[in-house]
């Protein structure tokens, strides 16, 4: 379980989080929306434990979280088999076990034998990203923070890594929470999706939902959702 | 550019040394400047009688025994001062005092220490040393990126794989260019420390050669401790220099 | 040597160097008290720290006048440089001061630890040179070591450091003086030349003297005939005139007064012609010559580099 | 952590120094080593007699002027060679030729072009900061972001442009701390060169209490130093370190 | 106008490119869409003059080309302002007519005055992302390379800023090269659209297609396009 309450936060320019609640139940997938600027990213840094709340409390009672960055956020002098094995050594996998676990997971996202031994700097963004991604998969997390892990992505490992995605909360009962622009892509994913509004964020959408990978039912659903007074002002207004 | 090139356009760089070193030698004649022709063959005919192999093994011991310790100590405080901000903060002035005090005033305390023999030139390379490190190595952990760190903690990384994935790799763009600097002096300073000392070494050797007002001998023995100098960068940085943020 | 004819051109803008040698105050009052006034308007006096220092003066032109150690000057005419020695000012000032009292003799010292200053330099040959014909092997019957200065060797003595060290003067007086304010007692067990009495004939050493550039005899003959006729009153001066000799020397030479008035005693001031005991700084050359030919430059200096007084 | 802190911790780091320094007074006798106390006292003295002040300005002049000087051509070179590969790899063996060699090598050189006095000491110390500076700038350059530099390409920045606003900020995260100690070694080389030149200055007053035997009077004088040192760092370097980063 | 000639590019593990051909005119918004790591943001770089062709021929007749990275690119000790500010610095305009300048256009894309003054350390993603997209076209650029530049933009900042660019077309007759994962933002703004194979990248789609904001078209268009056999083969199956 994951329980953010009453959750204040300043960088001091006026309060992101004033008073903010929040919970994550295993076996769920709840996607963030909002505006950009409006406090995605910070609520995933406190749920890791890299900010402390001003006040009120960020409580993680999950057994091993894993957190996919913004940006990759990789070793630059270590190459992409390392890097998505960063987390295993985290765990004190030995290196020949925790780089083959690695190099599997990068293969089964699309990497070329070649590709395996490059650095950060010869990978395209979208490689890049899918590091990021494997590094916190190799874990077996029980709460996956997400933050636009697809955005780079193609439509087709966009929707491979979904269903990974998907999969792990399914046959796992792991947690995620999911920060995504995309409202289809919430759709297609969440169990839950909230809107959060400009700053400070307070959660103006609360809907429970069914994921499904039916093309026109997702694009009906999306049409539905942006057409709800709170997410269009949420989203689309100014 | 690959390491052939480079070790060319090395070999150039002190080529164009040498060239002015004739020129000064022309210049102002053989009192002021011996020729290095001359010198080099007064350098061949010590090697060749085997005085320089003793001076030079005592040199070697007080350099290389003084800049490890040195370098050492100032790594371990550097990085402890990098990570620990108060400590960092009183490190920092106290190592600027070890830095700025001239050599006379350690004299004393090392003759007192270690008598005049022994260890006191390997006691004023450390002592030279050890400044020059720590900066090297306090600065190294300052400008290490938060964002690798935040995600090293995000993974609940243990410290000694922070350490080894993290902090080493970004402290080596700092350090090593510190550990080069700190080389060369600690080579300069056992030398030095040994003309003004008990006249061993390289150091004894030159004291004894001015003492001769023997220019050329002097320059000899300077030359060798250079070469030393050159080879030993060589030695023991390249493959560190190479090895640089290779690690896991 | 070949003399020009004697020009009336005064020389100008001459900076006399003086050895870091007590007796360098013998030519210090000479200029003090105008003596060379005439023939070199303008001329200024410093010390020179080391050899460096005297050769970069020398090669440049600007110090063709100095005192020094009197094997310097030998060496650099056997380098080429025209060096003329013109007197001795110092018959020796080297002593063992110990706070050992059972050290009285050069025998003495078998077996014990002796701190010793400049290796290889002047006054380790002397020592060596001695110690050797009073049958000791410096390197095997005694622990010899060094420290780069005899202010260090001093301040060991003082300070409880060392036993016994090889001093020059005024550090040898200064140690004494000092050690004597806080109780502890060091004396001069031996003096070395004393002990080279023994074995070369008279009981002094030559050791520093007035050398010039033959150049500055071309061009000022007056000026050679002005040290000629000013050194000899110089030192009697010094001898004759102990504290206002050692505010001379605080004045020009940055020394203590105090410690420079006693180590007068000590540190064997006379004026000798240099020509007039050539057979003495021969000997003392070939003792040299004997341990170490490259401090000389390999060979004896040519009759040249002797002068008259 | 702020300002106030730093210099708090700064100030404390200073005082264990002194107290290490009463303890060795205490352990050693005043023979070896003396009190702070007396040290300062003498200080004091020294200051109100007005002795301080000239033989503090002919030093400050000599290790100042040489920094600058060294810190400048350092800089240039070590740029330049940073942005020409071949140019660096022929500079990196001179600069580690001219900071190993021993000034002893140097300086007959030094005396016979600047005369005892003059400005032979600012020449030793420029010899000595220069390959330190060099190093800095050198690796300063090197380990600058390409993809940042890629970025100003990209939109034509001219060369002007590109020094201010990417390798100057980038640079100074490497040149900082290589400015810095070099200034500690401007302080210290600057001492020696005196104590073994002309006799001028700090250095030569040091010679002198040293030929007095005077220990503590030595040690007033490279207090004076040093506390020079420290203020030198404070208002030359901290401005600096603190405007880092922050140039448009 | 742009022009590709026969370029070909190797970075050691094989052709990126090989013999590869485009060109895109003044007035005309071209689309790349293509797998992750098929060579979109190379095409780019090798438009910017960044990197050169192993053989072939890269001609970049515009006066003034500006470009979007796929991350940031933000210097990291200057100011939202300030980078915004950069390619005016660049083009010689003086320090406040180029901040004065570059607020304004962030204040458009939704930048609290505060945040003007905020270093990239101190921005979310997405302000990130509007810091590098207003550097761009604060210059008024003939020609803009942008890489996936509205990837972590919500909804309504991506149409307010897809909505610019088009302007930019329309208006000022600028020539936008346009990589992007979305199928539906390509529709949206392309006047033709190119789809790549994997490496070594080929042009395996060439569409000619008609702006449109009308979501209802767009979704149908982006169903029809997905639909080809070339798309489909290219973008969604392994
Ligand atoms: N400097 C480099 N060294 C080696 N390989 C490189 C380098 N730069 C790019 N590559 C390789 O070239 C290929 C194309 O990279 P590019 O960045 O153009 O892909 P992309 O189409 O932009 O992908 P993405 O959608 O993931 O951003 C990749 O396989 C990448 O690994
Ligand atoms: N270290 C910081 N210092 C000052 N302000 C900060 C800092 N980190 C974040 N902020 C501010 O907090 C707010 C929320 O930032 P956050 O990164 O959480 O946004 P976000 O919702 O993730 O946006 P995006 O969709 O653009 O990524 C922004 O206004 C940002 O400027
Ligand atoms: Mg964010
Ligand atoms: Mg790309």
């Amino acid at each position: 379980m994951l329980v953010f309450d009453g959750v204040t936060l300043d960088f001091g320019d006026g309060p992101v989080f004033d008073r903010f609640d929040l919970a994550v139940a295993p076996g769920r997938l709840v996607a963030l929306l909002g505006r950009s600027g409006c406090g995605k990213t910070t609520s995933l840094r406190l749920a890791a434990g890299l900010v402390a709340p001003a006040s009120g409390r960020v409580e993680n009672r999950f057994r091993r979280t894993a957190m996919v960055f913004q940006e990759p956020r990789l070793l630059p002098w270590a190459d992409a088999t390392d890097n998505a094995a960063f987390g295993l050594a985290a765990l004190g996998v030995g290196r020949e076990a925790r780089r083959a676990r690695a190099g599997d997971l990068l293969t089964g996202f699309g990497f070329a034998p070649a590709d395996l031994g490059k650095r950060p700097a010869e990978l395209s963004g979208g490689m890049q990203s899918r590091v990021a991604i494997a590094r916190a998969f190799a874990v077996e997390p029980d709460l996956v923070l997400m933050d636009e892990p697809f955005a780079a992505l193609d439509v087709g490992l966009r929707r491979e890594l979904q269903d990974l995605v998907r999969d792990a909360v399914e046959r796992r009962g792991s947690a995620v929470l999911f920060v995504t622009h995309d409202v289809t892509e919430a759709i297609r994913l969440a169990d839950r999706i909230l809107v959060l509004s400009a700053r400070p964020a307070r959660v103006v959408l609360d809907a429970e939902a069914t994921p499904t990978a039916d093309p026109a039912a997702i694009h009906a659903a999306a049409a539905t959702f942006l057409a709800l007074p709170a997410a269009r002002g949420a989203l689309l207004e100014r | 550019m690959n390491a052939a090139a480079r070790l060319a356009w090395g070999a150039a760089g002190l080529a164009g040394l040498a060239v002015a070193w004739e020129a000064g030698h022309r210049a102002l004649g053989p009192l002021v400047l011996p020729a290095p022709a001359e010198t080099a063959a007064t350098l061949t005919t010590l090697i060749l009688s085997g005085k320089a192999g003793p001076a030079l093994a005592v040199t070697a011991a007080d350099a290389l025994g003084g800049w490890l310790a040195g370098a050492m100590l100032g790594a371990a405080l550097g990085i402890a001062g990098g990570l620990l901000p108060p400590l960092g903060a009183a490190l920092r002035p106290v190592t600027i005092v070890i830095l700025g005090v001239p050599p006379i005033a350690w004299v004393v305390l090392a003759l007192l220490w270690f008598g005049p023999a022994g260890l006191s030139a390997g006691f004023t390379v450390l002592v030279t040393v050890l400044p020059i490190v720590f900066a090297g190595a306090f600065q190294g952990i300052l400008a290490r990126d938060p964002a690798l760190g935040e995600m090293a903690r995000a993974f609940g990384a243990p410290p000694l794989l922070k350490l080894r994935a993290l902090i080493v790799p970004q402290l080596l763009d700092h350090l090593l260019p510190a550990l080069a600097t700190a080389l060369a002096f600690a080579w300069k300073v056992a030398v030095m420390a040994e003309v003004l000392g008990g006249g061993t070494g390289i150091g004894g050797e030159i004291a004894t050669a001015r003492a001769h007002l023997d220019l050329a001998m002097t320059l000899a023995w300077v030359m060798l401790a250079v070469a030393l100098l050159l080879a030993c960068d060589a030695a023991l940085l390249s493959p560190v220099r190479r090895r640089a943020r290779g690690v896991a | 040597a070949v003399t020009r004819p004697a020009s009336a051109h005064p020389v100008s803008g001459l900076e006399v160097l003086g050895a870091p040698n007590a007796s360098t105050v013998v030519l210090v009052r000479l200029i003090e008290s105008g003596g060379l006034a005439e023939a070199a308007p303008g001329a200024t006096f410093r010390l020179w720290r080391d050899t460096d220092d005297l050769r970069a003066g020398l090669v440049s032109g600007r110090s063709r006048l100095i005192t020094t150690p009197i094997h310097v000057p030998a060496n650099l005419a056997n380098r080429g440089l025209p060096m003329r020695l013109l007197a001795i000012i110092s018959m020796g000032h080297l002593s063992v001061v110990t706070a050992d009292p059972s050290i009285a003799t050069f025998a003495d010292l078998a077996g014990k630890k002796i701190v010793g200053f400049f290796k290889n330099d002047m006054p380790d040959l002397v020592f060596r040179t001695i110690a050797r014909k009073e049958g000791i092997d410096p390197d095997r019957d005694i622990e010899l070591t060094y420290v780069g200065t005899p202010m260090e060797a001093a301040q060991m003595l003082v300070a409880g450091q060392a036993e016994t060290a090889i001093l020059n003067e005024p550090p040898a007086t200064g140690a004494i003086m000092m050690a004597g304010q806080t109780g502890r007692a060091l004396r001069r067990a031996i003096s070395l030349q004393q002990a080279w009495g023994r074995h070369f004939g008279k009981p002094r050493i030559p050791m520093a003297g007035v050398a010039l550039h033959q150049s500055l005899i071309d061009d000022s003959p007056e000026l050679l005939a002005a040290l000629r006729t000013g050194l000899a009153p110089a030192k009697d001066w010094v001898l004759a005139n102990r504290t206002e000799a050692a505010q001379l020397a605080e004045r020009t030479m940055q020394s203590r007064p105090a410690v420079f008035e006693r180590s007068l005693d000590h540190f064997n001031i006379d004026v000798v012609s240099a020509a007039a005991i050539r057979p003495e700084i021969e000997t003392f050359y070939r003792a040299i010559l004997d341990l170490s030919p490259a401090t000389l430059g390999g060979t004896l200096p040519p009759d040249e580099f002797y002068l008259d007084l």
